[in-house]
């Protein structure tokens, strides 16, 4: 999942979802890039509404050992 | 009040004075429909009713004299009068009398040409029927038959007549071989009179699962209310709910801005692996 | 709902819902009382299990929530 | 929760939901009135759209163990 | 629903949930403490597991449940 | 979740959720406050619609198995 | 999101989620870094379990969430 968190930083730092930027993230965070995919990281956005894709995704119910917290 | 009645003759004029009395001695005062009532069934409900209702049949004529002579709303009592009515007396709620009449109906066979208060349907499965021209009967009333080991058996359950149409021969004749008896037998009450007012069924009848439903609303109602308004109550039910509430939004809040709080950090995980799952697919 | 609430009341207070407690809630909130709807009203709560009426309230939310699907 | 049948009967006759009809209400119901409960009462309900409250849905507790699954 | 509010901050901080310690909050957070309020909240709370009541809160869903009304 | 109650107080006081403010009612409740937890507090918070993120669902709805209970 | 982003990045690539990596990480995605915020996040992430949080969200039934909608 690490590309795909590495295009949502990207998207939320309001940047657009390039090779360049996501290989900037991807190094930060200390991981060997890997350039085919990171290509096709930004050919499957390519189109895509970021906002709307992750807009229905709640978070999942929490366990109850969590809710005592 | 002897200008209706002084023309009648003595036995005539003792009736409607019986008829007239009854009515000051007691709260209600009404007419039942005792249509299709066999004698046995009808002395059954009688007694029945022993001590809450008075059952009297008498003269249409007389009831109306009867009627005209008590005035006000009884005389439009007369509208209902028929050639099945009686005279019914009784005290108390006039919607509970109804009730109690409703609740000692039974069920008969229905004749030809009768209208069905109730959807008769005929239920799929076995038959005592032995193959016969019974099968031919069944599929003329629309009922799908078959032979089936020896039996008649009915293929598929069948709405056979809809309530509020009336049943053909051919449908009384096989529904009352297969001993479905859809037509209510009883005293339906057709109209009474109670303090000054007349009261008819279409008021009386009550839909008890329509109370229930009011019930339930009002208590969701109250519910809602504690909870959204966060009213104070002595039910630990309610402050639970409303803690329950507190938290949420508070969990909510936290995970909407988000807030990086241990009480909310595995949720705002939970959401960010959700928000990459989601683009990945 | 007038009628219902003043039932419910009558009913929190431990009383019987009969015409006289009834009507004697209504009055006291200032609502003109209808003789018929309040006889109406006991006679058709003579039969109801009113608290089996209201329980069914407490479940409601949760019921809904799984219908929502 | 009779409080609330009571402001809910007060608020359907088209009052305003105060300490004086209140009591009124409940003392008709031959309940013994808590004044304190009526004045805790009156002021929760101060400014709340009491049409909204009562028909948004609030969530019944629900049970620990099933909360888990 | 500030009350409540305020009852889970001072239960959360490991205080005791009484008048004198939800005063203080509200009062700090600007709110004209209603006393009758405070007294009935607490006693409401008497007999409330407050962990367990939260444990309830177990991400049942506040959006879903308006479609109760 | 006490500064999250905190916030929510603040809020409800139809105050500014800042610095100053979370930090009176966390000392009020008794709680030691930790500048850097208010300052990520209000930082998160800032240009967040209270209002609408508390009414949102952002946990998913519990199980549908759990909601029959 | 961008910090939470950010740590699940770094987690991601199996490093220690601690202020210096998720600063390097959200710095090079062009984010202006609070740092009161990224204290408070590996602050919340202390003890917990990341591979877990995200197995329970893996693990909660998705069909349902819709139903919040």
């Amino acid at each position: 999942m690490e590309y795909i968190y590495a295009a949502l930083l990207v998207h939320s730092a309001g940047k657009t979802v390039d090779e360049e930027s996501v290989k900037a993230v991807l190094s930060a965070a200390g991981i060997a890039v890997d350039d085919s995919r990171v290509k096709a990281l930004v050919a499957a956005l390519d189109g895509v509404d970021i906002e709307e894709a992750i807009s229905k995704a709640a978070a999942a119910p929490v366990a109850v050992a969590a809710a005592g917290a | 009040m002897a200008i209706y009645t002084h023309h009648l003759p003595a036995w005539k004029r003792e009736e409607v004075e019986s008829i007239v009395e009854n009515a000051g001695k007691h709260e209600l005062i009404g007419l039942v429909d005792v249509y299709g009532i066999p004698a046995r069934q009808f002395q059954q409900i009688r007694r029945n009713l022993h001590g809450s209702a008075v059952v009297k049949v008498a003269r249409n004529t007389l009831v109306e004299h009867a009627f005209n002579e008590l005035g006000g709303h009884f005389i439009d009592l007369n509208g209902h009068v028929s050639e099945h009515s009686a005279l019914i007396f009784a005290d108390g709620n006039p919607f509970k009398l109804f009730k109690s009449l409703e609740q000692t109906k039974t069920k008969r066979s229905a004749k030809a040409g009768e209208i069905t208060p109730e959807d008769i349907v005929v239920p799929a499965g076995p038959t005592s029927f032995k193959p016969g021209p019974i099968v031919g009967e069944l599929q003329q009333a629309g009922i799908p038959a078959a032979i089936d080991g020896g039996k008649v058996k009915i293929k598929e359950t069948k709405t056979v007549v809809k309530a509020g149409q009336a049943i053909n021969k051919k449908q009384a004749d096989v529904l009352a071989k297969l001993d479905i008896k859809p037509m209510p037998v009883g005293l339906s009450l057709l109209a009474v009179v109670y303090e000054g007012e007349i009261y008819l069924p279409d008021v009386l009848g009550i839909d008890e699962e329509a109370y229930k439903a009011k019930i339930t609303l009002a208590a969701q109602q109250v519910f809602n209310l504690a909870v959204n308004a966060a009213v104070p109550t002595s039910c630990p039910f309610v402050t639970e709910a409303q803690i329950a509430k507190a938290v949420r939004e508070a969990r909510n809040l936290g995970v909407e801005a988000p807030i990086y709080e241990k009480g909310v950090i595995e949720m705002i995980i939970s959401k960010a692996y959700r928000q990459a799952n989601a683009l990945k697919a």
